[in-house]
C-alpha cells in the first residue's frame, strides 16, 4: 500500500464499490449516533483520507481490548479500516519480533513524528521506576513517554489504559496508572469498557480521518458520541425500572419476563457506554439482555465500587461492626456524662437555698 | 303564731309571694345596712323596701348592687378586711331583694337575704374582736312576726 | 437582685430538671400547639404566651448543664448563662399568664408535661426573687398567720359558732379518734360560710364522725403556688401533724382546687414519706355517700345549670365523673359547656394568678373564653366546686355585665339535703366505710 | 445435561410493556418527515439502532408498515434489503455485512433512497466499458 | 475523583462515619437523659399509671379536640411528611435492597409510581409547614436556627431521592450521590437536633400518661 493511496482507493481494491462506501458511512454514522446527513459528509471527506499511521502499544493488560477489535467470523468494516491504516507497530499482531520490531517502531514513528496516532491499551505501572512491566529493556513508563512525544493525539483502548482498571485496583501493588496520570501535552481520548466496544475504535477513527479532529468528548475524554448516555438511559428493559418490576433472582418468574435488573446490582443508571444500541458480538445482544446486569466497567474505578451483584443503592462498606462499636462507644461516653450529671445534681441538693418567709418580706420590701 | 327557729322562719317564709318574700328580704338587709356604706346598696334596699315590680326596673339596681358584691370579696390569697367583708355581706343581701324575676328559678330572696345580713353581722363581729355577734336570727325571727302579725 | 440571688435561682433550676424534664426538652418539636390549649395566647393573640415558652431560662439551663452539646457550647462560652433581666423579663410569663391549668400538657403531640416544668420553673423564679408581690404577700401570711388571707383560728371559731346557730348542729372541734378530719380554705372562711353550715347538715344524715382540728384549718398552700417546695411543705407539715395528733383515718380536701393538689398530690413528695391517713376530695366523699345511698335529696334546681370544672381538681386532680353525678341529683336542667370535663378551659385566675394583682386585667381579658363557653351553652346558673374558680367566675361575668349567679356545689346539694330529725346514729365501724 | 437444549431456557423476546410508548413516538416522527417531504421535497431518516427498542418490538414495526411495491437487494459489502413499506415515501433499509450480520437499520422518509440512484462520479467509468463492448464487437 | 468513584465513597465510607455519629450520638443522648433519673412519687396512685402511659403513647397520635380546627395545617401536614418519609424509606425498593444488604431481611416494595406520589406530597407538606412557619406567629415567635436546620435535614433526602427518580436536574449518579449524602447528614444532625423526638417522643408521652393516670385522668 503506498502513501498517497486514499481509504477509498484502499477499499476499491478490495471489490468495495461506492455504494458500499457509501452503505459503510451510512453504518459509521449510526455507530457514532451522528445526523443522518453526516453519512454523505463522511462518504466524501473519508473517501479522500490519507492513510495515518497508528502506533498501538501494549502495556499492563490482558489483551482483552485487542481480541475484542479483532475477533469476528469474517471481515468486518472495522477490519477494514484497520487495513485502511497502516499499523505500523503492534507486538501481538506483528510479524515482526525482537529488535527488528523495535526498529520498525523507532522508524514509523520518525517517518511520522508529530503525526501519527498513539494507541494504548492497558495501564502503566510506576512503582519502583515501572520495573513491573518492561519490554525490551524499557519499561512501559519510558515507552510511553518517547511515543507520546511525536503522537498527534493518543487513545486509551480499554478501561486499564483510560482510568487503571484491574491493575489500578486497591491495592495496587504496581502503582498502575492511566495514560492521563503521565500525559498532559497531547490529546487523549479514553475509550473506556473492559473490553469496549470494537465499533467504538473504528468510530473514534472514522471520526478523526473524517473531521480531521477528535470527536466531542465527556468530562472523562470519553466521546459523547458513544458515552453520552447511560445504559439506564438507552436500555430497553427501562420501563420496568420505571414500573419497579425488579428480577429479585436470576431464575425468577421476573428474570424470565425480562425485569429490571437493577436489584441484582445493575450499574447501568451510573454507567456511560453504547452497549444498549450498539450491542456486542456483532449485535446479538448486550450482558443485560442476555439477563446479567451490568457491571460499569467503562466507568472508573469499577473495580473498586462494591459488590457486582449487591443494587446501587446498597452500601459498599460493612456497617454492622462499626455500628455496633459505635454503640459501645456512645454507651461508655454516656455513662460518663450520665455520671457527670448526677454529680452536677448533687452538689445542687447540696448548694439548695432554702426559701423562707423573711427572705420573701426582705424581698418584697426591695422590690 | 311566733318563730324561734330556722325551720320554723324558712317555712313561715315560703309560705309568702315573691313580692312579699322581697320586701321582708329588705327588712333584713335594712337591719345590717349600718355595715355599709355604699348608695348602690341603699338604693336596691330602698327598692326592696318600695316593693318595686318589674325586671325592667329590677334589673339596673340589681346589677348595680351585683358590682357591689363583685367589688366587696376578699380575693383569693388577699388579707381580709372583716368589716369590709361584712359590707360585701350586705351587698349579698340587699342583691337578694332585687334579684330580676329571670334569675330567681324557685329561689326565696326573704332566706337568702337572712342569710347574707347574719353572715355580715358574723364578719362585724370578727372585725371588732368580739367574734360572738349571733343576735343577728333572732332579730330576723322578730321582724318576721312583726311582718306577719301587722 | 443580687447576684446571689440569681445563683440560687439557677442553682434551684438545676435541682428541679429530672429525667421526664429532660425528655420533654428533647422531645419538643416547636410545633406550638401549645398555644392554642392556651387561653392566654387564645384570648390575646400574644405568642409570648405559648406556654413552652415560658420555660426559655430553665430548658435553657437544661442545655448548659445537661446536654452534650448545651455543655459545649457552654464551656466554649457560645452559649451565655441565663441573666437576671431574662428572670425579669420571664416573671410575667411564669406567674402572671400560666394558672397551672393543664391543658398545654394534655394537647402537646410529643407528650410534654409542660404545666410540670412550670411548676417546677417556679421554684427558680422564686429562688431568684422573682415572685409577684401579691403571692409572695400571702406566701408570708400563710406561713407567719397560718392562713393567706389572714384568718386565725379565732375568726374560725366565729364563724363555727355562726354555723351551729344556724343550722342547730354541733361543730366538733379537736375530736380524737374522729374517721375525718375537715380542713378548709380561708376563702370558705371568708367568702362562703355556708360551706361549713353545708357540711354540718350533710355529714349529720350520713352519720360521719368528723372533727376540725383547732392547729390545722387551713387547707390552701401558697408555697406550690408560689413554688417554693420549702414553704409548701411547711404548710403541708401542719396539716399532716393535726391530723396525727388527733388520728384521723381520712383529711377531708375542700372545694378548693389547689389545696388538693397540694395536700392529695405533692404532699408527700414534699415531706418525703407517706401519710398514714388517706386524703379525700370532699367531691370524693359525698359521691360515695351517694352511691351508698347516705346522701338523699329532693326536689331540683329548675334553672339551666352547667358545671365549670376546676382544673385542679378534675385535669390535675382525676375528679372528673363525681361532680357531675353529684349535681345532675338536683339539677333537672343540666347542660355541658364546650369542652368539658378535663378539657374545660380555666377561669384565668388559678396557680395564684388570682392572688397577684399585677395580672388582674390580662386575667379579665382573658376571660372572654369562659364567657364564649357560657354563651354558647346558654348557662343560667353556673356550679363549680373551687372557692378560687367561684370568685374569678364572678370577677370576670360582673366584668363582661353577664347576669349569672355563680353557686358552690356542696351548698346546692346542701340546699336540697333530705333531712330525717330523728335518725339512729350509726356505728363507728359503718361510718369508717365513708 | 447432555446438550446445550437440554437446558430449560425460554427466550422471551417480549415488547415493550403497556401500549409501546416508544413505537408509538417513533410513528409519530415519522408521520412528521412525511410532512416535510410533502412540503419540502427532502424527507428524513430515523436510525432504528439508537431507539431503546424491545427485540419484539422490531416485528411489530415490520409487520404494522407492512410490505410495498419495490424491494431491492443491493449487494455490496454483504447484503443490504431496501424496500418501500406499505406507507408510500417511508423505506425500511437494512444493511448486513457478509456475515449478515445488521450493522446500520434505517427507516428513510424520501421518495427515492440515495442509495439507490447511481453516484455520478462512476458514470464516466461506465461510458469507458460500453466503448469497450463496442470495440470487442466490431473486432468479432 | 470521578463522580462514580465519589459515589462509592459516599456509599462506603461517608456512610460508615455518618452512622458511627449517628449511633454515637444518640446513646450519648438517651444515657445522659435516662441517667439523670426521677425521685419516686410517694402519693397514693389512684391506679397504676403504666397501663395509661401505653395509651397515651398512642392515643398522642390524635388531635386534641378542637385543635385539628384551629391549626389543621399542622396537624395534617405534619402527618403527611411523617407518613411519607417512612412510608418512602421502608418501601422503595432500592431502600428495601439497602437493608437487604446490612441485616439480611427483606420486605414487598411498592412501586415506584406510588412512591413517587408519596414523596412529592411529603415535599409539599414540608414545604407548607416551612412556609407556615414564617408567616405564623407564634411558630415565628418559637423558631431558631435549629428548627430551619431540623426542616433542612428532614426535607433534603426526600427531595433529593425524587430528583435521583426524575433525573431531570443531574444525572443519575450525581443526584444519587447528594441523596446519600444528605442522608448522612440527616444521620449525623439528628441526635444533637429536635430530631431527637423520635426516640425521646415515646418515653415523654408515657410520663405525660403515666403522670396524669395515676391521678385517675385519661391523658
Amino acid at each position: 500500500m503506498s502513501e498517497k493511496d486514499t481509504l477509498l482507493d484502499n477499499l476499491g481494491r478490495h471489490g468495495i464499490s461506492r455504494r458500499g462506501f457509501l452503505k459503510f458511512c451510512a453504518s459509521m454514522a449510526s455507530m457514532m449516533a451522528l445526523p443522518p446527513g453526516a453519512a454523505t459528509v463522511m462518504a466524501e471527506t473519508l473517501g479522500k483520507a490519507r492513510r495515518p499511521s497508528v502506533i498501538y502499544l501494549s502495556f499492563q493488560e490482558c489483551t482483552g481490548c485487542l481480541e475484542s477489535l479483532t475477533r469476528s467470523f469474517s471481515p468486518t468494516l472495522e477490519s477494514l479500516i484497520f487495513n485502511a491504516i497502516s499499523l505500523d507497530y503492534q507486538e501481538t499482531l506483528q510479524a515482526a519480533a525482537g529488535t527488528a520490531a523495535e526498529a520498525a517502531r523507532e522508524q514509523a514513528m520518525k517517518d511520522n513524528y508529530g503525526k501519527y496516532l498513539l494507541m494504548v491499551d492497558g495501564s502503566i505501572p510506576t512503582r519502583d521506576g515501572g520495573v513491573y512491566s518492561t519490554a525490551a529493556g524499557k519499561t512501559n513508563l519510558e515507552t510511553l513517554e518517547d511515543a507520546a512525544k511525536g503522537a498527534a493525539a493518543i487513545i486509551a483502548v480499554g478501561t486499564c489504559a483510560a482510568f487503571g482498571g484491574i491493575p489500578y485496583a486497591k491495592p495496587n501493588p504496581t502503582g498502575a496508572v492511566p495514560v492521563s496520570d503521565l500525559i498532559h501535552d497531547k490529546p487523549i481520548i479514553n475509550v473506556s469498557g473492559c473490553p469496549p466496544i470494537p465499533a467504538v475504535i473504528t468510530g473514534v477513527l472514522a471520526h478523526y480521518l473524517t473531521f480531521g479532529a477528535l470527536p466531542e468528548l465527556d468530562s472523562n475524554r470519553r466521546p459523547l458520541a458513544f458515552y453520552g448516555d447511560t445504559i439506564h438511559d438507552r436500555c430497553y428493559r427501562r420501563p420496568f425500572y420505571d414500573q419497579g418490576k425488579f428480577a429479585k433472582t436470576f431464575d425468577d418468574a421476573g428474570a424470565r419476563q425480562g425485569w429490571c435488573l437493577y436489584e441484582l446490582g445493575c450499574k447501568g443508571p451510573t454507567t456511560h457506554n453504547a452497549c444498549a444500541t450498539t450491542k456486542w458480538n456483532q449485535g446479538t445482544s448486550f450482558p443485560i439482555e442476555s439477563g446479567h446486569p451490568c457491571l460499569g466497567c467503562s466507568e472508573p474505578g469499577f473495580w473498586d465500587a462494591g459488590n457486582f451483584y449487591s443494587a446501587l443503592s446498597t452500601t459498599t462498606a460493612p456497617l454492622g461492626a462499626w455500628s455496633g462499636a459505635a454503640i459501645a462507644a456512645g454507651a461508655a461516653i454516656g455513662l460518663a456524662a450520665g455520671a457527670a450529671s448526677r454529680h452536677t445534681q448533687k452538689e445542687a441538693k447540696q448548694a439548695h437555698h432554702v426559701v423562707t418567709a423573711e427572705e420573701l418580706k426582705n424581698k418584697e420590701e426591695q422590690s | 303564731m311566733s318563730i324561734h327557729n330556722d325551720s320554723e322562719f324558712k317555712s313561715a317564709l315560703d309560705q309568702l309571694p315573691v313580692a312579699e318574700q322581697r320586701k321582708l328580704a329588705a327588712r333584713f338587709a335594712q337591719s345590717v345596712s349600718p355595715l355599709c356604706k355604699d348608695s348602690r346598696v341603699a338604693a336596691a334596699i330602698e327598692a326592696g323596701l318600695q316593693s318595686v315590680t318589674g325586671d325592667d326596673k329590677l334589673t339596673p339596681i340589681y346589677n348595680a348592687v351585683r358590682g357591689v358584691c363583685v367589688e366587696s370579696y376578699t380575693e383569693c390569697g388577699h388579707m381580709a378586711d372583716w368589716a369590709n367583708q361584712a359590707g360585701h355581706f350586705v351587698a349579698e343581701a340587699a342583691a337578694a331583694c332585687v334579684m330580676p324575676e329571670v334569675a330567681l328559678h324557685g329561689a326565696n330572696p326573704a332566706w337568702d337575704a337572712a342569710m347574707r345580713a347574719r353572715m355580715a353581722r358574723t364578719c362585724a363581729s370578727i372585725a371588732d374582736g368580739s367574734g360572738t355577734e349571733t343576735s343577728e336570727a333572732k332579730n330576723q325571727y322578730h321582724l318576721l312576726d312583726e311582718y306577719l302579725n301587722a | 437582685m443580687s447576684a446571689k440571688a440569681l445563683e440560687h435561682g439557677i442553682n434551684a433550676f438545676v435541682e428541679q430538671i429530672d429525667r421526664p424534664v429532660a425528655s420533654f426538652f428533647n422531645s419538643c418539636v416547636h410545633c406550638g400547639m401549645c398555644a392554642d390549649a392556651c387561653l392566654f395566647y387564645t384570648e390575646t393573640g400574644d405568642p409570648k404566651y405559648t406556654p413552652i415558652h415560658k420555660l426559655e431560662p430553665m430548658r435553657k439551663v437544661w442545655k448548659q448543664k445537661f446536654t452534650f452539646w448545651g455543655k459545649l457550647m457552654y464551656k466554649l462560652g457560645l452559649s451565655k448563662p441565663v441573666t437576671e433581666a431574662e428572670l425579669e423579663e420571664w416573671e410575667p410569663l411564669v406567674y402572671d399568664s400560666c394558672t397551672l391549668c393543664g391543658r398545654c400538657s394534655l394537647v402537646c403531640p410529643v407528650g410534654n408535661d409542660i404545666t410540670y416544668m412550670i411548676r417546677k420553673a417556679r421554684e427558680g423564679m422564686v429562688a431568684a426573687g422573682h415572685a409577684p408581690d401579691g403571692l409572695k404577700g400571702a406566701t408570708i401570711r400563710a406561713v407567719e398567720i397560718g392562713s393567706p388571707m389572714g384568718v386565725t383560728w379565732k375568726t374560725v371559731q366565729a364563724q363555727i359558732k355562726h354555723t351551729q346557730e344556724n343550722t342547730g348542729l354541733q361543730i366538733p372541734v379537736d375530736q380524737k379518734g374522729a374517721d375525718y378530719m375537715v380542713i378548709m380554705s380561708s376563702m370558705e372562711i371568708v367568702n362562703f360560710p355556708e360551706y361549713l353550715g353545708s357540711l354540718a347538715r350533710i355529714f349529720k344524715e350520713a352519720g360521719i364522725s368528723w372533727t376540725i382540728c383547732s392547729d390545722a384549718t387551713e387547707a390552701t398552700n401558697s408555697g406550690i403556688q408560689i413554688g417554693s417546695s420549702d414553704i409548701a411543705a411547711q404548710l403541708v407539715q401542719r396539716i399532716v401533724d393535726g391530723a396525727e395528733k388527733l388520728g384521723v383515718k381520712y383529711v377531708i380536701s375542700p372545694e378548693c382546687g389547689h389545696a388538693y393538689t397540694a395536700i392529695r398530690w405533692e404532699g408527700p413528695n414534699l415531706i418525703g414519706r407517706p401519710y398514714p391517713f388517706e386524703v379525700i376530695h370532699i367531691l370524693e366523699l359525698l359521691d360515695q355517700l351517694r352511691e351508698q345511698g347516705r346522701l338523699r335529696t329532693e326536689g331540683t334546681e329548675t334553672a339551666r345549670m352547667s358545671f365549670h370544672d376546676p382544673c385542679q381538681l378534675v385535669r390535675r386532680g382525676g375528679l372528673v365523673e363525681q361532680p357531675r353525678r353529684l349535681l345532675k341529683m338536683v339539677a333537672s336542667n343540666y347542660v355541658d359547656m364546650p369542652d368539658p370535663g378535663i378539657w374545660n378551659w380555666c377561669c384565668g385566675g388559678g396557680g395564684g394568678v388570682s392572688a397577684n394583682d399585677r395580672a388582674d386585667a390580662l386575667q379579665l381579658r382573658v376571660f372572654s373564653r369562659k364567657k364564649s363557653q357560657l354563651d354558647t351553652a346558654r348557662v343560667e346558673t353556673l356550679v363549680t366546686c373551687c372557692a378560687n374558680c367561684r370568685i374569678v367566675l364572678e370577677d370576670g361575668l360582673e366584668h363582661y355585665q353577664m347576669a349569672i349567679p355563680v353557686v358552690g356545689l356542696t351548698e346546692t346539694l346542701a340546699k336540697h339535703l333530705v333531712t330525717t330529725p330523728q335518725e339512729t346514729a350509726k356505728t363507728e365501724t359503718e361510718q369508717g366505710e365513708g | 445435561m447432555s446438550t446445550i437444549s437440554d437446558i430449560p431456557i425460554t427466550v422471551d423476546n417480549g415488547t415493550s410493556p403497556s401500549g409501546h410508548p416508544v413505537l408509538r413516538a417513533l410513528l409519530q416522527e415519522i408521520e412528521t418527515l412525511l410532512h416535510n417531504l410533502a412540503e419540502t421535497g427532502t424527507g428524513g431518516s430515523v436510525d432504528l439502532r439508537s431507539l431503546p427498542l424491545f427485540p419484539g418490538d422490531y416485528q411489530v414495526l415490520q409487520d404494522s408498515l407492512g410490505q410495498g411495491e419495490i424491494q431491492v437487494t443491493l449487494n455490496s459489502l454483504g447484503p443490504s434489503t431496501i424496500y418501500e413499506t406499505a406507507v408510500p415515501g417511508v423505506w425500511w433499509i437494512t444493511h448486513r455485512n457478509e456475515a449478515e450480520e445488521v450493522v446500520a437499520e434505517f427507516i428513510e422518509v424520501t421518495r427515492c433512497p440515495a442509495i439507490l440512484q447511481t453516484p455520478a462520479e462512476e458514470l464516466p467509468q461506465a461510458i469507458a466499458q460500453l466503448r469497450d463492448l463496442d470495440q470487442q464487437l466490431s473486432e468479432t | 475523583m470521578t463522580v462514580n468513584e465519589i459515589l462509592t465513597w459516599v456509599r462506603g465510607p461517608a456512610m460508615q462515619f455518618a452512622l458511627v455519629i449517628f449511633f454515637l450520638g444518640v446513646v450519648v443522648r438517651i444515657l445522659e437523659m435516662w441517667l439523670l433519673g426521677r425521685t419516686p412519687d410517694l402519693s397514693l396512685a389512684r391506679r397504676s399509671g403504666f397501663i395509661p402511659g401505653l395509651r397515651t403513647v398512642f392515643h398522642r397520635s390524635i388531635p386534641a379536640p378542637g385543635l385539628l380546627q384551629r391549626q389543621p395545617l399542622v396537624y395534617l401536614g405534619g402527618y403527611t411528611f411523617h407518613l411519607g418519609f417512612f412510608i418512602s424509606l421502608i418501601f422503595f425498593a432500592p431502600h428495601i435492597q439497602l437493608f437487604y444488604g446490612v441485616w439480611g431481611i427483606r420486605w414487598p416494595g411498592l412501586p415506584a409510581y406510588l412512591i413517587d406520589f408519596v414523596a412529592v406530597v411529603s415535599i409539599a407538606a414540608l414545604v407548607a409547614l416551612l412556609v407556615h412557619r414564617f408567616v405564623n406567629p407564634v411558630r415565628r415567635y418559637l423558631s431558631n436556627g435549629g428548627d430551619y436546620l431540623a426542616w433542612l435535614v428532614t426535607f433534603l433526602p426526600l427531595f433529593t431521592g425524587y430528583l435521583v427518580a426524575h433525573e431531570s436536574v443531574l444525572p443519575y449518579a450525581q443526584m444519587l450521590t447528594l441523596h446519600i449524602l444528605s442522608v448522612e447528614l440527616l444521620l449525623i444532625v439528628l441526635p444533637f437536633t429536635k430530631l431527637t423526638h423520635s426516640f425521646t417522643l415515646f418515653l415523654s408521652r408515657w410520663y405525660n400518661g403515666a403522670m396524669a393516670g395515676r391521678k385517675g385522668v385519661a391523658s
